[in-house]
């Protein structure tokens, strides 16, 4: 547990390429010390992971990365982060994701070494944990290879650690297209919770003997998988919302556990982050429209410290390839809040608030990512210090900012989101005010639920 | 028939506990199954269906309706059994080799089986061998492969592939969906149909069971 | 010849979204009045187009606009301007063009029947003339087939009507690649400009007997050739900005014929059409990386009307397919313009200005797409009444500029560029000081340089 | 041999007139035309080349030495020629049909010229028929093609399909480039070589020489 302050206090502190605690890396990078950086991911096209097309996919990452160096170069960009974001058979064999590593590792070096471009390499397995069903989450061969991966990591080349974690994901899936909020409840406040702290205190003892900065987590595959099923309009949005809500205290147990940031590009809780732990974010919106579609476009670049295209396969458009053509929008991205920031804080409190205003009003998942509402939010997650406590107040409280915005005619909702808002409060109404009590309604049902409640280390 | 009205309505509105009480109830009066499931239970369905066509139903709202339909079902479907009729197709489902990615599937699985389909999920990370096992055992009308990576979906086309090298490509019709996957790349490996989204996948059974 | 008073007279006229003549066209669409708006193009990918394939083809285009136009809708993009550039079998067989026509259009008419959503359908045929070479530029099947296409667009459902017309491109061609400033200033002032008199008094009488917007011309193959050729490091870019300053007489000879706007968006000359003529224009930067790279990604941004990709083919990417993408990009940069245009003018124009000081001293291209240069050397420019004098003057404002930035150091330039610079300005001083001198000079090496006389009404 | 460097700085520099007058007077001289060629002209051009890689040159720099280089070797040629030497490589050269981009295609032929090559450029918009005649007519060392819309790309295959079929394939070395080509496509359509860059094809050209 942690003290209750949270770190950014008022608006005036909450803007795009700053942030109380900066993180420096890699070669000369600094993140969130008055200049937003790209961060840049690409992945393979349709292709398969094997021995005889293993050539062919090393040539590929070294092709990514040289043509994105290149533009990076040719458009003086002055500092970049690139990730590299391993697929699950490289999680499996080190050795693979080790080749990838050195390729982009060697080819940031000879980049920096010509033309002086900052830089560093964030590294992010997969939590390959969920290939048993139910998941294995502190033992057994998926645990011993992600750790592996994690301690070796560093001497491959990469300069930071991230990753993706997946602990009650298992029962979250199922709460989600049911939108079920107790069980959201439940796998994020009390399964994701624990699992966090357990795999997280591993990571950063992992990093800090291989020297090498725990970044950050995402609940990617709560939060967003949520977004998607919204946007494809299959949930509620204002239920989408509220899970987003949900994962902030899940997510901040990794900074807690000790680390440092960035956030990664795709927890979009990143906000809630940076407000209560002062730690850099990195964001992604309407550059990273080549990975997923959302209605957090313009408004995850408001306090964003990286801007990030999330991930673009190799395929060819018009121009180039499309690694390529991310690289160039981010960086006029980039270009251009630091132009407003290098005018003066004001002018930048402007620029954030037009990106602010030009969706918060539109879909209650961008809502509640506007900067005012991850205040007060934040203020209440943090006036409580247990992970459960903190997860229902998280949602009660995104609940009661959902409804008064509502209320005040600001946020526009169908009937049928302002129906399932209500539906949401009354449930929320009914959530067990302990974990103790929450843990004991869904425990005997373990089995159904498909998790195994030792690996979270919760008795039966 | 006011009762079947009724009945309806329950499966409408997910309420599963009425729908099996109220088919109980018909099965009772010797309504005919055959009638129950054509005139109430499916025009039930559709309904729903058309309501989240229309954005007044969420997933939520067509899972309860498919789960209080499974229920009367299960209370119909032996007595079709029994009389010999065949019940609609039955469909084997998985998440392909490599790939862990669940919801799409699921999602598909429980709205086929609100619209009468039988299931047979074989989960994820699903080899060929053990989908051409499952086909060869569970004789299906249908197989259902979904993917959500770039690089598992290589794998549809290794299933169907050992499909035919089993000889028994052409016992079964294969769908595939999932986000990367489109209708071109269905095609390229040789699939019977493609939906891009788990509410289109029903109508995509249905139109090739004719 | 027209008035020589420019429109815009001073910077704080001069803004994205509005202009002195805006435009009304399809279902309820409001260009330069007010708003920013998308204009969305797509492409197929790699295919043939022949009758084998046109089943797909015609497939494509609907499942395109289909995808675009959903998305669009669920952005809650108020209004959009779709493109349909054809390929140039649809120019060369109008029925073609007409088929998919059809679909765009009707499609466009149910989104707005179901959704309110406002719309209006661009459409450019290929300038097809220079399938002969060299090219015959007033008669002959590629000339008919060009016309039959004017006439028949607006009864398939066109709503605009737009080209990027070529007439002096067999001459510029070979004066880029040399970095031959005379040749380009005989291409385009000389044989750029007539063309461009003849072609669109005929489009405009055509599209005024057929009821349809006559929008704009690009001088894409100039002034984005010699763009494209710089950013490939082949020209310099000195040179790649003195050319785009030479297309600027050439491009509005469309309007002084009756063009409207808005203006094509490869269009780069766009501004000075909208300071000189008070036209909307369409403009294309960072969220046109899809189809090329450039050094224009947010200065480009700063006084449009219509924001556009340019064009991207229907590929898949992780989302989605690629015009999804750049539809839910257009959608976002233009909520974002319309945000800060809402709020007030005077925070839209540091809007503008980060727009602009962000790219404009880092390029000279850039440069001279300042709004400040623009409306400069748009006063010299018009201070001529000769379309060959205004070229000439265009070239010498634009390297009098270029100068007088580099001296002052506010635009850094590499030592090659600025020889180039002092060797460009030493080749202007040396042009012939009358049309009928340059072409004297030229004509006799007609031949040689591949182009017909006749064709562009001079006598040899 | 104080004569013979200048020359080379004459290519250099673009100075067509000095690099005839001074190849002529090596010739008077009876410097081996070899010689001539392989010491200093290639190595000027070569040095034009990586002052090009550089930054230092540009295209305009670039084409004004091959075009010297190109004088200098209309003096040296027949020479060469009449002693039985055989020239450096054939090229043939166009864009592919419906396809009317010639920029790059002729930037290619140009520096491939300067380095010495016989270029037969037949334009744009060239059917599959027109090439196999030309290569049937010219016996070309390579044949170079150009594209740069994604509709006009399959007219590459089509081109290469045609030389099979006129059982020519193997006789000429087929290269491949324009915006929308890449390498991959290049592998798949059966291509002997690919660039991404004109000022890259006189290296590949080059290297598939040997
Ligand atoms: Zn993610
Ligand atoms: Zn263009
Ligand atoms: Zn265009």
């Amino acid at each position: 547990m942690t003290e209750n302050r949270i770190a950014i206090e008022s608006l005036d502190q909450f803007i795009f390429g700053r942030c109380p605690s900066p993180v420096v890396c890699g070669k000369g990078v600094e993140i969130g010390n008055g200049r937003v950086i790209p961060e840049i991911n690409f992945t393979l096209p349709t292709m398969e992971i094997n021995t005889s097309t293993w050539s062919d996919i090393r040539n590929q990452y070294r092709s990514m990365i040289q043509s994105v160096m290149k533009r990076a170069i040719e458009l003086s960009v002055p500092s970049l982060l690139v990730e590299f974001e391993t697929l699950p058979p490289m999680t499996h064999n080190f050795e693979w994701a080790r080749e990838i590593i050195e390729i982009l590792s060697e080819e940031l070096h000879n980049s920096h070494a010509s033309s002086g471009i900052k830089c560093a390499l964030r590294v992010t397995p997969n939590d390959t944990r969920e290939f048993v069903r139910p998941p294995l989450l502190r033992q057994g061969k998926y645990w011993d290879e992600m750790m592996y991966f994690f301690e070796n990591a560093a001497a491959a080349g990469a300069d930071l650690l991230a990753i993706e974690s997946t602990g009650g994901k298992e029962v979250c899936d199922e709460a989600l297209v049911n939108a079920d909020l107790q069980m959201v409840i439940f796998s994020l406040g009390v399964l994701g919770c624990r699992d966090m702290e357990f795999l997280w205190n591993h990571i950063v003892d992992a990093c800090n003997r291989t020297n090498i900065i725990p970044s950050g987590d995402s609940a990617c595959a709560f939060g967003n998988t949520a977004m998607t099923l919204a946007d494809q309009r299959m949930i509620p949005k204002v239920f989408a919302a509220v899970v987003r809500a949900a994962t902030i205290p899940r997510s901040l147990v990794a900074y807690e556990a000790g680390a440092v940031g960035p956030s990664k590009d795709c927890a979009y809780e990143g906000p809630y982050m940076k407000a209560i732990r002062g730690i850099p974010i990195s964001m992604e919106g309407r550059t990273s429209a080549c990975a997923h579609l959302s209605p957090l476009g313009n408004i995850a670049q408001a306090v964003c410290d990286c801007w990030s295209n999330e991930s673009v396969s190799n395929v060819r458009l018009l121009s180039a390839f499309a690694p390529v053509v991310s690289m160039e929008q981010l960086a006029y991205d980039c270009r251009l809040m630091n132009t407003s920031l290098e005018k003066s804080p004001a002018e930048a409190y402007l620029f954030r608030d037009w990106l602010v205003q030009s969706d918060a009003f539109i879909d209650p998942q961008a809502f509640i990512l506007h900067p005012e509402v991850v205040l007060r939010i934040s203020r209440r997650i943090m006036s409580r210090s247990q992970f459960y406590d903190r997860t229902v107040e998280a949602v009660r409280a995104a609940l009661d900012e959902l409804s008064e915005a509502a209320t005040d005619g600001m946020l526009s909702l169908t009937v049928q989101e302002a129906r399932w808002l209500d539906r949401l409060k009354d449930i929320a109404d009914k959530i067990p005010d302990t974990e103790n009590q929450m843990v004991e309604n869904v425990i005997h049902n373990a089995e159904t639920l498909k998790f195994i409640p030792e690996e979270y280390g919760l008795a039966i | 028939m006011e009762q079947l009205q009724k009945l309806s309505e329950a499966i409408i509105n997910g309420d599963a506990k009425a729908a099996r009480e109220l088919t109980r109830e018909a099965l009772n009066h010797r309504v005919d199954p055959k009638v129950i499931v054509k005139d109430y239970l499916i025009p039930a369905m559709d309904e729903v269906g058309k309501r989240f066509e229309c954005n007044e139903f969420f997933v939520p709202e067509l899972l309860i309706a498919a789960r209080a339909m499974k229920g009367s079902l299960e209370l119909i479907n032996p007595i079709l059994a029994s009389r010999g009729d065949k019940p609609a197709g039955r469909v084997v489902i998985g998440t392909v080799k490599g790939d862990l990615h669940d919801i799409g599937k699921n999602l598909v699985a429980s709205m086929l089986e609100g619209a009468g389909f039988e299931i047979i999920d074989l989960g994820v990370d699903v080899s060929p061998e053990t989908f051409v096992n499952s086909i060869k055992e569970k004789q299906p009308t249908f197989l259902a492969l979904s993917a959500l990576l770039t690089t598992t979906m290589p794998s549809m086309k290794h299933t169907i592939d050992a499909l035919k090298e089993a000889g028994i490509r052409d016992n079964v019709k294969v769908l595939v969906g999932g986000a990367p996957v489109s209708s071109r790349y269905a095609e390229e490996i040789g699939a019977d149909g493609y939906s891009d989204s788990a509410s289109g996948a029903v109508g995509l059974v249905r139109s090739l069971m004719t």
